[in-house]
């Protein structure tokens, strides 16, 4: 995407599909991210972002087939490598924060034990060095009191503590990648800022590649370098962040925009995209979109449209884009 | 003004019962299991239809002979075939499970739903003595209701059922307790209804999954403590046949003739086994966190 | 904890006096009069007449209530009517060996069950997963009468490795006494693993879908770490629900096995005062059944709170 | 609308406080003070919006308007009349008058019911209808929600969150309410969903003539709805507005945290903002005087040690600070609309008339 | 070097204490014995530990003849009043109290007056007990008392020692016999060891003896097959053909002395008014519809001894000429029609609930039922089914008694109309004369003639079945030799020693 860094991550075409699924469920899209960066991955429950970031972490279940053209992780192939690759890489050179606080920690272990447990694996420290990291860590995310609660246990921590543990936990080996799933979306707004603010400072800090998987365009215009807007398994489109919100161009990109209730007053009715995203056995053969899309034509339901650049960096997968042209010709 | 969503054909899905039924028919363990069971159930109602003897026509010259063409599976210590005695058995040992099985729930369900509903006095009260039967031995309470009672399989059936009745009542409480606080009985409540036409409507529906997953579970306990008692002289009379008490009889014959023992006691393991693959079916299907 | 366990100990006392009260009305409902069996073949009314008044048995029922009550009051738990002796000293010679035999069977069962669960569960629908479970169902639905009479044939009447039944007491001699109960440890074990089997399994499907398991997945961790520590720490809950029941049940008897392997243990005690009609002993091993219950449950309260950090700050 | 309107519902120094009952030899625990001293009126035909972050006891505060549960202390009025003391039919019409739509709408409908039984059932329950009659009904109202009549006899987990959430509607219209409360009625929905049940809950407003309460913590959709807003503070309404002002001129100054803290609506507004420090105090225990002022960025002495009045101001405004006036522009309170870039706004146009043009056309 | 022999001689030690173990022998029995007190004991279980633990004054020898134990001699008085015996020299108690006149004066005086004893009844023509000198005793009875001599040769007659027996006898009962009591666990085992003083105790080879009560026929038999026990007693019939295909175990097969018999409520309440309580025509008819030797031959391998008295077959008492009527349904359907019922009748017939009885039960059901009768067979267990009897709450129950060695033992308390077990209530004052005569009676061929008389009376009213004689079964090691069976299947282990 953006030229001249080195990317942390490169893949091309990465498919998902899982056992007995009649279609894939990530079809063929491609992704990078460099040292430093923030790429968001924007789209609706059911379009398929968490299990991209299941894939690049190789946690999907055996039944899913994951395969891809090319992967690239620090200058090293990601996929087709046995689980004891996956197993030092995970935790270690990426890793991930989840979206529930709630339940992404252990309940039956004190945080900082659940921290220093992947120091102590992927660095090989002993149990009280990695315990000092821990609490390192802690006071790296800004916990107060952070030695008293390293003692803590999940449930003895607010929401907004809890995924300041998390954070901690995934930066606690310094990775080159980190994934976060929806890392905001379970706080209240107050927390969410400050969650938010401290993620834009470690990144800045460690200058580690994000990858950052939301539903909200909200936190992507918030942190964002890059976005790529998904829609039922594949890329629609893909730009930095100021393209995209300026220059939308997928009719899906554009109705998710109108939909968000604007915090400016009020402009009349919301747009709406109607119908809901289509289940892997009602998926479409040609654009998958073009169920919903209130611009469909012929050609949208037959083959697949590509991603097509419309301003370099800035790419389209909408036969009819830019749509004041096409529109314009047929109104 | 407001668009209609309508729901093209492909998009359509089954209702959910018969979804739960696409669900169970799709398990192939639930499925042998069921059908095993109807087998054994069709066997028991036509019994005098397709047992090959009396059931209880005693014949001295065929004392405990080994299975052959004339006797499928043999003949027992009275010279009675055991097939026809294993067909008509099963009657006594589906019926013993069913029945025990539906009162345990008819008493233990209701109870663990005042409880589970209402809380407070009544549910401390309604689980002192659910504590106090859970912890009288099994066979302490079996045995003095069926000495109490007298010896015969319907007393049988009463004694396991009042002891397998606390399990019921404990299960029901919890489940009630694990969806007390569900946004839809709140809606319940919001729109006036009242309480029994809640616990009725929308209590019961929704934690009857477990109940007969445990159910099937129970049924097949309650076979095999039928078997105990008859083991103690207090379930099926004779002459008329059960499982557990053709089990008894051949005890003392394990080595003379093995087979007398085989037949009922594969019976009772064929018959568990089922209900257990039955109730884990159940269990897939009717769970709704399954369905996702 | 100290004013938790007192709380619980207290809160047990209705229970008790509710299930005294409920044991006592129910045996006195039985028919039969022990005293007719005591008085033996010859049944000598003066004999009858001076047995009954000897054990009260001639008063009204609830006046038997408050005089037993009021024994136990003072640690009497009343004598057994068909050997003479103490209920406590016969409870006393019994429990021990049901203890031995129960644990031995729990030891049997979990080493079985929770292995042959957790495989399953990660393994599920697999034909290792059907395998454990037929295996597991299998247990359940032997009846234990039957197992045992044929483990006896084959390793004692054929193979003569181990004693056919009997029970040879810890302190006189550790190997016998483990050759004496590992087949009815066996029998009752077997039982009881598929029951733990199935519910290690569904404990542990429900907790490796959860997203802390995810996220130890995702630190890296070696999959025996992910499986046993965060994991399997999370299933104890319902296994150690389950345990303590089962060892419960198990306080009121292996009746059958006992009485297939000659274990002098509770279970053919209670059988046999229940048929001998002789009420003390059943009154003082119920009441003793139902302490250990209370005693079970705080137990498993107590694990609880060990296993689960969250229970502990609750109270 | 007219704000002399009379209040629907008045809340009158309102309190809730859960309290776990003492058991045997334990210690009292202190109670959970859900909502404290709250006076409050929704006027007919207003949208009254909620707002706080969890823990506020907005979800409390709603559900005790429409007598959902006992108040500790305190009084609901609904038309003037006291609901504390209403005969059992007189209750029976309140339940009818009052509905609520849930936040999850996977939890809130009772999964053994088929559509039809559950939007059926206040009618069954409130009317002596024929079957066939409430049939009728039934489907009208689900034709009023955007529903195909034919998916009457389905059952819940049929639908997608969208769809359930108008069965949950539809349910709610059945007994001809007059006001609805809806606690987090679009949180749990996808960004075009929402949407969607948005605009229906707004058209339904004008149909029918409802009172709108809306419990909710997202402010853009509070934005777009709601007429007036309170915004809760620990159990406490801090600040109760006319929504323009609200967001042009937030004067309390957690007010104005909440609005700094919501992310910008375009990369273009990324600024460096003071962001609200700590998180809310346990219920079980409010800090003394202003509850806020632990948290307070202009905190002084006089917050710790006393409560501030629950002020009305000259233009239908309330609020309870100390300092209001001082801090009234202190915060970056207001939220400066994002500029639509012409490419977007041409492109949203096309794509609202496209999208009509489909409805319309289906 | 040293060490290897060092081991050798440890080794060889190890093998010469084997050589000189302590032998013990052990004894699988049936029930967990009751009261280990000879006054209170009620159950076969204890009669087989009492054989090695207590001795009599007189014994009973496998011809059912009566022999000296304790006693070496006896006489009887003129009048038959008094029987004096004279006691065994030497004799002491475990222990070590001498036994003389004055202990049997306070055995005697013991079950004669202790509030509980269950041995009254059996010694109740007992008067008075004197001390002629120490080794001579004088019995004086109130009228002559035939049975008298029997009795003594069971728990009546077994001596305890007088300064030990106080109190709690049972925990620890202190005798003269070969073995004493060492311990008790019960449901578990009793366990004697020999007693060192004992009179013959060279005849006696075993250092203990341990007594393990298993219910479970198949796994008692288990056990002596897998070689934890040496001796069992009451062996299923069934399991004998696996017995004698065992090379390593043998069999003894002697007739018993316990009988099956069904009585009819004739009078006892109620539900004594029924067509078969009333008219003994019916009791007949049922009578010949059941083939006894069909039941030995299909429940007890033919194993069993049918009979319809209640004379053990080894007994002298039994008539030989009163032949075992052979089963005639023709005959059982006309005495049926002769009765003026409807047919099928209805008969409810209380078995006990163990599988052997039921087994039973369900063959007289459908013998019967060939000629006319509906038997509805209620399984109960023992403790409801003793009271039901004594109330009179059946028709027709099928009962069993371990058997006595003398003939009064075995119908006198069952028939007679203030017998104790009387309970069908059945009163023939012709029978009561003929039995209380015979009690008294001391001759041995004016006793036969009194039984003779009495069993055609019985035949003819019919208020019970004699069923069959149950033989003693005992199975043992090979290795144990030198055992000689008895009717009262008691396990005597006088010269039984362990011989490979």
């Amino acid at each position: 995407m953006t030229a001249g860094l080195r990317d942390v991550l490169s893949v091309r075409d990465l498919t998902v599909r899982f056992g007995g699924a009649p279609a894939n469920v990530i079809d063929g899209i491609s992704l990078d991210v460099a040292a430093g960066r923030t790429l968001a991955i924007v789209g609706e429950s059911g379009c398929g972002k968490s299990v991209t970031s299941m894939a690049l972490m190789g946690l999907l279940p055996s039944n899913a087939t994951v395969a891809a053209t090319a992967t690239t992780f620090l200058d090293a192939p990601l996929l087709g490598r046995d689980e004891k690759h996956w197993r030092d890489i995970r935790g270690n050179r990426m890793a991930m924060i989840f979206q529930e606080p709630m339940t992404a920690l252990n309940p039956v272990f004190s945080i900082g034990d659940q921290i220093a447990e992947s120091i102590a694996r992927h660095r090989g420290l002993s149990a009280k060095a990695a315990r000092a990291r821990a609490l390192a860590m802690l006071e790296t995310v800004r916990v107060p009191d952070a030695a008293r609660r390293l003692d803590a246990y999940p449930h003895e921590l607010s929401g907004g503590l809890r995924q300041r543990v998390v954070i901690a936990m995934a930066l606690a080996n310094a990775p080159a990648l980190i994934i976060a799933d929806e890392p905001t979306t379970a706080l209240d707004v107050t927390i969410q800022a400050q969650i938010l603010s401290l993620i834009a400072t470690l990144q800045a800090e460690t200058g580690t590649a994000m990858i950052l998987i939301t539903h909200d365009l909200g936190v992507v215009a918030e942190v964002a370098d890059d976005v790529a807007v998904m829609y039922a398994g594949r890329i629609v489109e893909s730009g930095p962040v100021a393209a995209l919100f300026d220059d939308p161009q997928h009719p899906y990109t554009i109705g998710l925009m109108g939909s968000m209730p604007s915090q400016g007053p009020r402009g009349g009715r919301l747009a709406t995209i109607a119908g809901r995203v289509p289940t892997p056995a009602e998926m479409p053969p040609g654009c998958r979109f073009a169920t919903r899309c209130p611009f469909v034509v012929e050609a949208c339901r037959t083959a697949r449209p590509p991603l097509r650049a419309i301003t370099p960096g800035h790419d389209v997968a909408c036969i009819r884009a830019p749509l004041e042209q096409h529109l314009g010709a047929a109104a | 003004m407001t668009m209609i969503e309508t729901v093209s054909p492909i998009l359509f899905r089954p209702r959910s019962t018969s979804r739960a039924l696409q669900k169970f028919l799709g398990n192939k363990g639930a499925m042998i299991g069921a059908g095993i069971l109807i087998v054994f159930a069709l066997a028991a109602i036509f019994a005098p239809w397709i047992a090959p003897y009396n059931p209880i026509k005693t014949n001295f010259l065929v004392i405990r002979k080994p299975p052959s063409a004339l006797f499928w599976l043999g003949t027992d210590e009275l010279g009675r075939d055991l097939l026809s005695r294993l067909i008509w058995g099963a009657r006594g040992s589906l019926v013993a499970g069913g029945i025990s099985v539906a009162i345990a729930m008819a008493i233990g369900v209701p109870l663990g739903l005042l409880a589970g509903y209402f809380g407070g006095k009544l549910d401390a009260l309604i689980s002192r003595i659910v504590d106090a039967l859970l912890s009288c031995p099994f066979l302490v309470l079996a045995i003095a209701l069926g000495a109490f009672l007298g010896p015969s399989l319907i007393n049988a059936m009463i004694a396991i059922g009042l002891s397998a009745m606390p399990i019921f009542a404990r299960l029901t409480r919890g489940q009630v307790l694990s969806i007390r606080h569900e946004d839809y009985l709140e809606g319940a409540r919001a729109i006036g209804l009242p309480d029994r036409w809640i616990i009725a409507r929308y209590v019961l529906p929704n934690i009857l999954s477990p109940l007969v997953v445990q159910a099937a579970l129970t049924i097949a306990s309650a076979i095999l403590a039928e078997a105990s008692l008859s083991f103690l002289g207090l379930g099926q009379q004779p002459p008329y046949p059960s499982w557990g008490s053709m089990l008894n009889a051949a005890r003392n014959f394990m080595e003379q003739a093995p087979w007398m023992s085989l037949a009922p006691g594969a019976a009772i393991y064929i018959t568990v086994l089922s209900f257990n693959l039955l109730g884990d079916g159940l269990s897939d299907a009717l769970d709704p966190k399954s369905q996702h | 904890m100290i004013a938790f366990i007192a709380r619980r100990l207290v809160g047990a006392i209705p229970t008790l006096i509710l299930i005294s009260l409920f044991v006592f009305t129910l045996q006195k409902l039985l028919p039969g009069d022990p005293i007719l069996a005591m008085a033996g073949e010859e049944r000598d009314p003066a004999v009858i007449a001076l047995l009954h008044e000897k054990y009260h048995l001639d008063q009204p029922i609830p006046i038997q209530y408050i005089r037993w009550v009021g024994g136990l009051l003072q640690g009497d738990f009343g004598m057994s009517l068909r050997t003479e002796q103490p209920v406590t000293t016969l409870v006393a010679s019994k429990l021990p060996v049901t203890l031995e035999l129960a644990a031995l069977a729990l030891i049997i069962a979990l080493a079985i069950g929770i292995p042959a669960g957790i495989i399953a569960a990660l393994r599920k629908g697999t034909a290792l997963d059907y395998g454990a479970n037929i295996v597991a169902l299998s247990g359940i639905s032997i009846p234990h009468f039957w197992l045992g009479i044929l483990l006896i044939m084959l390793f004692s009447v054929k193979l003569k490795w181990l004693p056919a039944s009997g029970f040879v007491p810890l302190f006189d001699d550790p190997v016998q006494n483990f050759k004496t109960l590992i087949l009815p440890a066996f029998v009752v074990g077997v039982g009881l693993a598929g029951t733990l089997m199935r519910h290690t399994r569904g404990a542990m499907l429900s907790v490796l879908g959860t997203d802390y398991v995810r996220t130890a997945r995702a630190k890296g961790l070696m999959p025996r770490s992910v499986v046993l520590k965060h994991a399997f720490r999370n299933a104890l809950m319902p296994i150690v629900t389950l345990t303590t029941l089962l060892f419960g049940e198990m306080l009121g008897g292996a009746v059958l096995t006992e009485q297939v392997f000659s274990i002098p243990g509770f279970g053919k005690m209670i059988v046999d005062a229940v048929f001998n009609r002789d009420y003390a002993v059943v009154q003082g091993v119920v009441l003793c059944v139902a302490v250990g219950f209370v005693l079970l449950n705080l137990l498993a309260d107590v694990l609880y709170r060990v296993i689960n950090p969250r229970l502990r700050t609750a109270s | 609308m007219s704000l002399a309107a009379h209040p629907i519902l008045e809340a009158i120094h309102l309190t809730k406080h859960f309290a776990t009952p003492p058991g045997f030899l334990q210690r009292a625990k202190p109670p959970v003070q859900a909502v404290t001293d709250v006076s409050l009126a929704v006027r007919k035909g207003e949208t009254l919006a909620l707002v706080g972050e969890s823990g506020s006891g907005k979800s409390t505060l709603g559900r005790l308007l429409l007598n959902l549960m006992p108040a500790t202390s305190g009084d609901v009025l609904y038309d003037g009349r006291n609901l504390g003391n209403l005969s059992a039919s007189a209750l029976r019409q309140v339940r009818r008058d009052l509905q609520i739509i849930f936040q999850d709408p996977f939890a809130s409908l009772n999964p053994r019911m088929s559509v039809e039984a559950i939007v059926g059932e206040p009618i069954w329950l409130h009317s002596t209808m024929s079957r066939a009659d409430r049939r009728a009904r039934v489907a009208d109202l689900l034709k009023t929600v955007g529903l195909a009549p034919e998916q009457a006899g389905r059952y819940p987990h049929e639908f997608s969150g969208g769809q359930r959430q108008r069965i949950g509607i539809a349910r709610a219209l059945a007994s001809e309410p007059r006001l609805i409360l809806g606690d987090e009625p679009v949180s749990a929905l996808d960004v075009s969903v929402q949407a969607q049940v948005v605009n229906l809950l707004e058209d339904l407003k004008h149909q029918f003539g409802l009172t709108l309460l809306i419990v909710a913590h997202g402010l853009g959709v509070i934005r777009h709805m709601s007429d007036r807003v309170a915004v809760m503070y620990l159990g406490e309404i801090v600040e109760l507005a006319p929504v323009d002002a609200l967001f042009e001129t937030p004067l309390h100054p957690y007010t104005q945290a909440l609005m700094t803290a919501v992310p910008v609506s375009h990369p273009g507004l990324r600024r460096p903002r003071a962001i609200l420090s700590g998180e809310m105090p346990s219920p079980t225990a409010p800090p003394s005087g202003c509850r806020f002022h632990t948290r307070c960025p202009h905190g002084r002495p006089l917050c710790r040690d006393e409560k501030p009045v629950f002020e009305r101001l000259d233009d239908d405004r309330h609020v309870a600070c100390h300092f209001w006036k001082e801090l009234a522009n202190a915060g970056a309170g207001s939220l400066a609309p994002p500029p639509a870039s012409a490419a977007y706004v041409t492109r949203l146009d096309l794509f609202k008339t496209a999208q009509a043009t489909m409805e319309s056309h289906p | 070097m040293t060490r290897l022999r060092i081991l050798i001689a440890a080794l060889a030690l190890l093998a010469s204490t084997a050589a000189f173990a302590e032998t013990t022998i052990k004894i699988g029995i049936q029930d967990d014995p009751d009261f280990l007190d000879p006054a209170r004991s009620r159950t076969y279980a204890s009669r087989l530990v009492f054989t090695a633990l207590c001795d009599k004054l007189v014994d009973v020898a496998p011809d059912l003849t009566f022999v000296p134990q304790l006693a070496t001699a006896w006489t009887w008085s003129a009048d038959n009043k008094v029987l004096t015996m004279t006691l065994r020299d030497g004799v002491t108690f475990h222990d070590g109290e001498p036994f003389d006149a004055a202990a049997v004066k306070f055995n005697l005086d013991r079950s004669r007056t202790l509030p509980e004893s269950l041995r009254k009844s059996e010694i109740a023509s007992i008067v008075s007990v004197d001390v002629v000198d120490a080794k001579t005793v004088a019995i004086n009875l109130k009228q002559p008392d035939a049975t008298l001599i029997a009795q003594l040769s069971d728990r009546a007659g077994m001596m305890l020692a007088p300064k030990a027996s106080t109190g709690d006898v049972g925990a620890k009962p202190v005798c003269s016999g070969p073995y004493k009591f060492l311990q008790r666990v019960q449901q578990d085992r009793i366990a004697l060891t020999r007693f060192d003083g004992y009179w013959n105790r060279a005849a006696y080879h075993f250092d203990k003896v341990v007594f393990l009560p298993i219910p479970d026929t198949s796994v008692r038999l288990a056990n002596l097959r897998a070689g934890d026990l040496d001796i069992i007693e009451r062996v299923a019939p069934t399991d004998i053909k696996t017995v004698k295909d065992d090379k390593s175990l043998h069999v003894f097969n002697n007739p018993g002395l316990g009988f099956s018999f069904i009585t009819f409520n004739v009078a006892n309440g109620d539900r004594a008014k029924t067509p078969i309580g009333q008219d003994k025509r019916i009791r007949k008819a049922f009578e010949l519809a059941i083939d006894r030797s069909a039941i030995n031959d299909v429940v007890f391998e033919g194993l069993y001894t049918p009979s319809n008295q209640p004379f053990p077959p080894t007994s002298p008492f039994v008539d030989k000429s009163f032949a075992l009527p052979a089963r005639d349904v023709a005959k059982s359907q006309a005495l049926l029609a002769a009765a003026g019922v409807k047919t099928p009748l209805d008969v409810e017939l209380t078995v006990s609930n163990s599988p052997i009885t039921q087994q039973v039960g369900q063959i007289i059901q459908a013998m019967a039922g060939e000629a006319g009768f509906n038997v509805k067979l209620v399984a109960t267990e023992f403790a409801t089914l003793l009271s039901q009897q004594q109330t009179g709450r059946f028709q027709a129950s099928m009962q069993y008694w371990s058997g006595r060695p003398g003939p009064d033992g075995n119908i006198h308390q069952f028939l007679t109309c203030k017998g104790s077990q009387n309970d069908s209530h059945y009163c023939n004052p012709k029978l009561d004369d003929l039995l209380n005569t015979a009690r008294t009676t001391t001759d041995l061929a004016q006793r036969k003639a009194l039984y003779a008389q009495a069993l055609p009376i019985l035949a003819d009213d019919m208020p019970s079945i004699d069923l069959y004689f149950e033989p003693r079964l005992i199975v043992m090691q090979n290795k144990i030799k030198g055992f000689v069976p008895n009717p009262d299947g008691l396990i005597r282990l006088k010269d039984v020693e362990a011989k490979p």
